[in-house]
């Protein structure tokens, strides 16, 4: 990897990163990829983050779905971990929580397959400081 | 089309099931439940108007819901379109119905700032966080220069998130102008207190901005080299943490020459070893030069003489994880948000009996009320609130009288508690303020460094006071010399630790005296958590004469003839519950 | 601090010196050194400081002032599967005293303590940073969340 | 000089900047209680953890009592050190710091000489509430064959760390465990006599309580008074001459040879003599070393090492046997002045006297407690009879002298017994730092050269300063010697030694920090130099009114050659005056 020698070269890198995220984000291709993160801090990991992440990087590989399955951070919501944001391309991300391999297996099934919502929804309760 | 009902703790506990089920039904009567499908919830975070009952994707909030509004929810919205007005949200300001939850004021109650990256990118990928503008604030602060970018972070009003709330911008200027060979940017990562967890949680979601924070910092006092303490009890936030600093490396913005500046800087791991006194920054320095934690009379201060004796800035990881972004949205950005003296948001962990344990972030200035009520949905299982302890082993509690009080350093100072680093436990009418209080003693004791005698002896001191009122002990002088023990400390100790820890004591003797009295006087503990003024009873009436009790008592306190009512010799009782369990009749209680 | 003697193979001195070197045989290092013993030989017994000592060239009094000020240092060896109760406040109101009781009672140890066979040692840890799950047990690296009294046998039962 | 102006209980006083609240109330009288402050003065080493918190004051727009003994003053300060919030704070300080203190005061060794209690009478505590349930923090007694440390006893006021640490450098010593446990131990908290204690004692000199005490041996001495079987007789060293009065309410710097003479014999010593009479003896055998080592280094031999070091001193040769054990080979192996006194007088004088020598009973009064340790070492025994028996401490002569019903101050002066009694001024000045290196060179200078020495002071070998480096002309040759007092210092030199930075001829060390006139067995001097200074000062006006001031010209001196010994290092002198040296460094943990 390149080193990024100066601001402009960091903005530069920072426009074709953004774009990317956008393309996967947007979904303006509705062939595009599901995106699942898995809130993987500590307290994700001692509920069984680490479990449900595998599973899904599995299954859905499995099930021949195309789907990016990323790591993040503690989303907040403590009380209902494991958590995982759910996005289908062109929608809004959902966050669902108490999630284990059963749970899992009913969000690819419902979800994921057939845009059903399942229990456990958790409503996100923040603003961000891009919406500010 | 989905109808979202909220099953958290609070909304079940008003017959959130048996709404799920009049729904469902009255769909079914409709034939519609094929097309709309009813889904239980986690919690809406706003138990005050519980029941929730959410319709997508039109996003209509109906508030306190009752099984007996479900055929009109269905008939009205669901087959003809029409909103019902009576249970949409009433804004209390302007009283307008509202039916769109985004533009509703709960929703806005937290704003995530230190936290704008955390569950949102993957803290192991830096271009992630590049994607999300991350070290650009380093490449304008080149741009700006120290001098200007140390007068933005005065300008933001920026306060030490660790605790103390020391303004940061003039921290730094301090630093910046004391002139030594080497100077040293340190971050405490040393989170202690127990029941935060908001450091960690930021260092394992968005380490780069701390990373990216210490470089500015540096830069602005001219020191090169970055420290982070941090707690060896943290494996993965030191892991992401580390992940995070060789992408730096690699990708040129930590190391020579950052962004072409001509500016180097780069950071190293320091690890904490288990001592809460390390969180403050006199015992954290020595801590990282290898000797014994112990704190030493301030000044000199850090600023002047720090790590290895050369000018120090310690800053804490949530007020770094802020300043990325005040760079970039501009320091009149910033200072719009949050209450007249403290600016900006603040992270709390928020836990104990309450609904939505987790990681919030609010504007200062916002309640305790909406944080317990609004953003933590209640109280757990439908319990009387008591008590919230803000500061950890620092703060106090704080009772229902002080719910309205707007959070922010000063308010918090001001009613006998602190911000702390941002713990928060929400405690119910079971928890005993007495016990609550020893509870934060007995840690303070375990972590007094000892080398003051008010904080070594006055805490102990202290503890077994409150020792001796749990056990029914205690007497009105032992309330005297509570309240000037706990004076004395507080006046006295050499370092934050022991200035500090009275406060739990204190706050609860001023809010709980009554409580207290009752263990002295009454020998009660009115919540019934002493367990050495706790009797176990037989009731008379209700015992069958199963002789199960007496079976099971390990130490035969109880005897009583077959078929006929047990009693319990309370001399020999050890209180030990097995009793009450083996019974089936409920015959025993606790009085 | 109550302490064990060991006798030290020669490859555990070698190893103890080797680490010593890593940090340059820095005294300001300390702490890491023995953060990194630790990790080693799962104690800091007082040979092992010793070594330390000479090798930082510090007194072994100040080595030992430092193990026994932070109490992520031990000096006994721990239990094949050492059991961690967080006493954090959250897990304290959610009743993390109570399954402490319970440990204790089943063991037959108190806190700092190892069970006669080397199986488990119980200890207090503060705040592990799950408050949802409150109250929180640590056994080896796994975390138990939402721990009862009731709870504690089924743990156990785990690792007979 | 900068100067800062503040106000003190209503006075106005101008002190330069950098000086403490303490330290500028103390220019306008008025005395802050002060516990673990220490200043050592000329050292330049100031204990003040700002621990006891006893010294508070208020500060006026300070949120909480500052501690005067760290606390600078600043520009415009008002100071209160009087008010209701001070007392109160100080009071109920020094209460908890009683609660958890022993309170055997009437059987205390320290009793009537201790910091502690002359505070508690001074801050008025006629009752400390609660003890009766205020738990105690114990720790096992640690018997040495010097220094006994009931840690009980320990407020944690760090004096006698920063004595064994920053002074000494010997590293016996450091605060151990943490909060109410906290107390200064050896490693692994074993006893001193595991650990590299060298017995110097200036923790014992320091400590402000009876927590650091020594091994009394008044008992054994008045058993073997009593004792009709007994011969027994007593050696003073020269530093006992110049402090002793000071126990009698004298002023520093009083010379009471006469008196103490006079007292020795009225306890009952059969003999009073004199341990300078043995200095004169170390004199000849060292002296001869050093010009034997001198002239084979002059003539090429390779195999001799230089510089030659004293060895009198026996906390010194315990430091090097722990830490230069690659250079045991180097110091003098004569024996030490109190060494020598022992073997002579139980062979020589025991012969003459016609005394067995299990009968004859060697006392020593020394400055010193490492002269305790010494005593007992097994080298200095015959079929496990010691040459010397019982070594005691000037403190714990004058409380013989108490004891015994004496009136010191008004005994009139006696002369010591011959022929061990008799000694030169040369003698006399081992007891202040230069003066062992002085007796030599008067000695050595006249023997190496073979004329008179034209000057008998040589100013350039006195003073106070921790090292001191002086060229002596031997008649065209020059010597260069190094003296070190205080074991930090020593530890300095020998180590600039060890690395070839630094070449001596000879080099004199002395442990305490002034010599053996600040030993750590003399009357406790509290730090203050000027203490010293008048000692020492006393010791030269002692030798400067001797009629004979070199060793080689005491005629006892000659006799004993000519009697018993023939010559210096002969072998009879190497057989008795002579010793070796043990590895006690800590090789054993290298496998």
């Amino acid at each position: 990897m390149a080193k990024v020698k100066s601001l402009a070269d960091l903005k530069k890198m920072k426009e074709q990163l953004q774009s990317k995220v956008d393309l996967r984000e947007k979904g303006e291709d509705p062939e595009s990829r599901v995106q699942i993160k898995v809130a993987m801090a500590t307290c994700g990991i001692a509920s069984g983050a680490k479990t449900v992440m595998d599973y899904f990087l599995e299954e859905l590989d499995k099930r021949s779905i195309d789907a990016v399955i990323t790591q993040t951070g503690c989303m907040g919501y403590c009380y209902a971990e494991p958590t995982i944001e759910v996005k289908l391309p062109g929608q809004e991300p959902v966050v669902i929580g108490y999630v284990d391999v059963k749970k899992a297996d009913e969000i690819i099934e419902k979800y994921i397959k057939n845009g059903e919502l399942v229990d456990g929804i958790i409503p996100m309760n923040y603003n961000t400081i891009d919406n500010q | 089309m989905h109808m979202l009902v909220c099953g958290g703790t609070g909304c079940r506990a008003s017959a959130s099931d048996a709404i799920v089920e009049t729904l469902n039904s009255e769909l079914a009567a409709k034939g519609m439940e094929n097309e709309v499908q009813v889904i239980m919830t986690g919690c809406f975070g706003f138990c005050e108007k519980g029941p929730i009952v959410k319709i997508l994707p039109d996003n209509t909030f109906y508030t306190q819901v009752t099984p007996a509004d479900s055929a009109e929810i269905v008939a009205e919205h669901i087959v003809k379109g029409r909103k019902v007005n009576r249970l949409l949200y009433t804004d209390p300001e302007n009283k307008e119905h509202i039916s769109d939850s985004k533009h509703m004021g709960f929703y806005k109650k937290q704003l995530r700032i230190a936290l704008r990256n955390c569950g949102v990118i993957n803290p192991e990928n830096v271009e992630e966080y590049i994607a999300r503008d991350g070290y650009q604030a380093i490449g304008k602060v080149f741009e700006m220069g120290a001098q200007a970018t140390i007068e933005q972070m005065k300008k933001s009003g920026l306060r030490g998130r660790g605790g103390g709330g020391f303004p940061t911008g003039l921290k730094w200027e301090i630093a910046s102008k004391n002139h030594a060979d080497q100077k040293y940017v340190v971050c405490n990562a040393d989170e202690g207190d127990p029941g935060a967890f908001m450091d960690r949680s930021i260092l394992e979601g968005d380490p780069h901005s701390v990373i990216e924070a210490m470089t500015i910092n540096g830069f602005c006092i001219g020191a090169t080299k970055g420290l982070v303490y941090i707690r060896a009890e943290y494996p993965l936030a030191i892991k992401r943490l580390q992940i995070a600093i060789d992408q730096a490396r690699e990708y040129g913005l930590l190391g020579k020459d950052i962004l072409g500046s001509g500016f180097d800087f780069d950071i190293e791991l320091r690890y904490g070893a288990g001592a809460f006194v390390c969180g403050e920054e006199t015992a954290l320095i020595h801590s990282m030069e290898g000797e014994r934690g112990e704190p030493t009379v301030k000044p000199p201060f850090p600023a002047e003489s720090g790590y290895l004796g050369k000018p120090t800035n310690v800053n804490n990881v949530e007020t770094f994880a802020n300043i990325p972004v005040i760079i970039l949205k501009g320091a009149e950005w910033f200072s719009a948000i949050g209450s007249e003296k403290s600016k900006g948001t603040k992270v709390f962990a928020l836990a104990g009996k309450i609904n939505n344990v987790g990681l919030i972030e609010v504007p200062m200035g916002t309640t305790l009320r909406e944080v317990i009520y609004e953003i933590g949905g209640g109280i757990k299982n439908g319990k009387k609130f008591k008590a919230v302890q803000t500061g950890g082993p620092s703060g106090g509690c704080l009772t229902e009288k002080h719910l309205d009080t707007p959070i922010d350093y000063d308010n918090l100072l001001a009613v006998g508690s602190m911000m702390g680093s941002g713990g928060m436990i929400v405690m119910d009418e079971d928890d005993c303020m007495v016990s609550v209080a020893k509870f934060y003693l007995e840690f303070t004791v375990e972590e007094s460094c000892g080398k003051c005698s008010p904080c070594r002896i006055g805490n102990k001191r202290l503890h077994e006071l409150l020792e001796r009122i749990t056990k029914g002990e205690g007497t009105m002088e032992d309330l005297d010399r509570l309240r000037n023990l706990s004076h004395v400390i507080k006046d006295s100790s050499l370092c934050g630790l022991g200035q500090t820890s009275p406060n739990p004591v204190l706050s609860t003797l001023d809010n709980f005296y009554d409580e207290y009295v009752a263990h002295v006087t009454e020998r009660k503990c009115p919540a019934g958590q002493c367990k050495s003024l706790m009797q176990y009873v037989i009731d008379q009436e209700a015992c069958v004469g199963c002789t199960a009790c007496a079976r099971n008592c390990p130490v035969n306190a109880i005897a009583g003839d077959r078929k006929k009512p047990h009693v319990i010799d309370t001399s020999i009782c050890i209180k030990c519950g097995a009793c009450i369990e083996k019974c089936k009749f409920n015959a025993i209680s606790i009085q | 601090m109550s302490h064990v003697k060991v006798e030290l193979k020669k490859e555990d001195v070698a190893k103890i010196k080797e680490i010593c070197k890593t940090f340059h045989n820095n005294p300001g290092e300390l702490i890491n050194v023995l953060h990194k013993a630790q990790s080693f030989f799962g104690y800091l017994p007082a040979e092992v400081q010793e070594i330390v000592a000479v090798e930082l060239n510090i007194p072994v009094a100040k080595v030992y002032g430092v193990v026994t000020f932070y109490s992520f240092f031990t000096m006994l060896p721990k239990g094949q599967h050492p059991i961690s109760i967080c006493t954090g406040t959250a897990c304290y109101v959610r009743g993390a005293e109570k399954v402490l009781d319970e440990f204790k009672r089943i063991l037959n140890v108190s806190v700092g303590e190892t069970t006669p066979d080397g199986k488990f040692s119980l200890g207090c840890l503060r705040c592990v940073g799950a408050c949802g799950l409150a109250p929180v047990v640590m056994v080896g690296e796994k975390v138990y969340g939402r721990v009862s009294p009731d709870g504690v046998k089924d743990i156990l039962k785990e690792y007979e | 000089m900068e100067t800062v102006k503040l106000t003190i209980d209503n006075r106005q006083v101008e002190v330069p900047s950098g000086t403490t609240i303490y330290k500028a109330a103390k220019l306008l009288g008025i005395d802050i209680p002060v516990l673990c402050y220490m200043d050592l003065g000329d050292m330049n080493i100031e204990n003040k953890p700002g621990g006891c918190r006893i010294c508070v004051v208020e500060v006026e727009g300070r949120r909480n009592l500052a501690p005067s003994c760290s606390t600078n003053c600043a520009e415009g300060m008002v100071v209160k050190t009087h008010t209701m919030r001070v007392i109160n704070a100080r009071r109920t300080i020094m209460e908890l710091i009683l609660s958890d203190h022993p309170k055997d005061c009437l059987t205390c060794a320290k009793s009537g000489n201790c910091e502690l209690q002359d505070m508690a009478v001074k801050l008025g505590v006629r009752n400390i509430p609660g003890q009766e349930y205020a738990e105690m923090s114990t720790y096992k007694t640690d018997f040495s064959p010097s220094i006994i440390r009931e840690m009980d006893k320990c407020i944690m006021c760090r004096r006698c760390e920063t004595m064994c640490n920053t002074v000494q450098t010997v590293g016996a010593l450091s605060a151990v465990n943490r909060g109410f446990t906290a107390v200064v131990a050896p490693a692994f908290e074993q006893d001193l006599e595991k650990s590299p204690c060298t017995y110097c004692g200036q923790c014992v000199a320091v400590c402000p309580t009876g927590a650091l005490t020594e091994v009394d041996s008044t008992p054994k001495v008045i058993r073997a008074l009593a004792d009709p079987t007994k011969t027994v007789i007593v050696q003073t060293a020269p530093a006992i001459r110049a402090a002793l009065g000071e126990e009698f309410g004298m002023a520093p710097g009083t010379l009471v040879t006469g008196k103490m003479v006079a007292a020795l014999r009225q306890i009952g010593f059969d003999h009073v003599f004199d341990t300078d009479f043995a200095a004169d003896l170390t004199i000849m055998e060292e002296g001869t070393e050093l010009l034997d080592r001198l002239t084979r280094h002059l003539n090429g031999d390779k195999k001799v090492k230089l510089p030659i070091l004293t060895s009198c001193c026996p906390g010194w040769v315990n430091f090097f046997e722990h830490n230069f054990n690659d250079m045991l080979d180097v110091p003098s192996s004569a024996k030490s002045p109190q060494q020598m006194f022992g073997a002579i007088a139980k062979t020589y004088f025991a012969d003459k006297m016609s005394v067995k020598r299990e009968d004859l009973v060697v006392v020593s009064v020394m400055p010193c407690l490492a002269k305790k340790y010494e005593a007992q070492r097994d080298e200095f025994k015959v079929n496990g009879n010691p040459d010397v028996d019982f070594s005691i401490s000037t403190r714990e002569l004058a409380h013989l002298i108490k004891e015994f019903n004496i009136n010191f101050a008004d005994l009139a002066d006696e002369d010591f017994d011959r022929p061990l009694g008799e000694s030169t001024g040369a003698a006399v000045i081992f007891g202040a730092t230069g003066g062992v290196i002085e007796a030599a060179v008067r000695t050595a200078y006249e023997v190496h050269t073979g004329k008179k020495l034209p000057k008998m002071d040589f100013n350039e070998l006195r003073g106070m300063e921790g090292i001191r480096s002086a060229t002596i002309d031997f008649d065209g040759l020059p010597i260069s010697i190094g003296i070190a007092h205080g074991l930090g210092n020593a530890r300095k030199l020998l180590e600039d030694v060890r690395s070839g930075k630094a070449n001596y001829h000879a080099i004199e060390v002395m442990a305490c920090p002034g010599g053996c006139i600040g030993g750590g067995g003399q009357p406790l001097h509290h730090g203050d130099s000027s203490i010293l200074k008048a000692r020492a000062a006393a010791i030269y006006r002692e030798d400067a009114e001797k009629p004979i001031r070199k060793s080689h010209e005491n005629p006892y001196i000659q006799k004993l050659y000519e009697e018993f010994l023939g010559k210096p290092m002969s072998e009879k002198a190497h057989h008795l005056l002579h010793t070796h040296y043990f590895d006690k460094g800590n090789k054993d943990v290298f496998i």
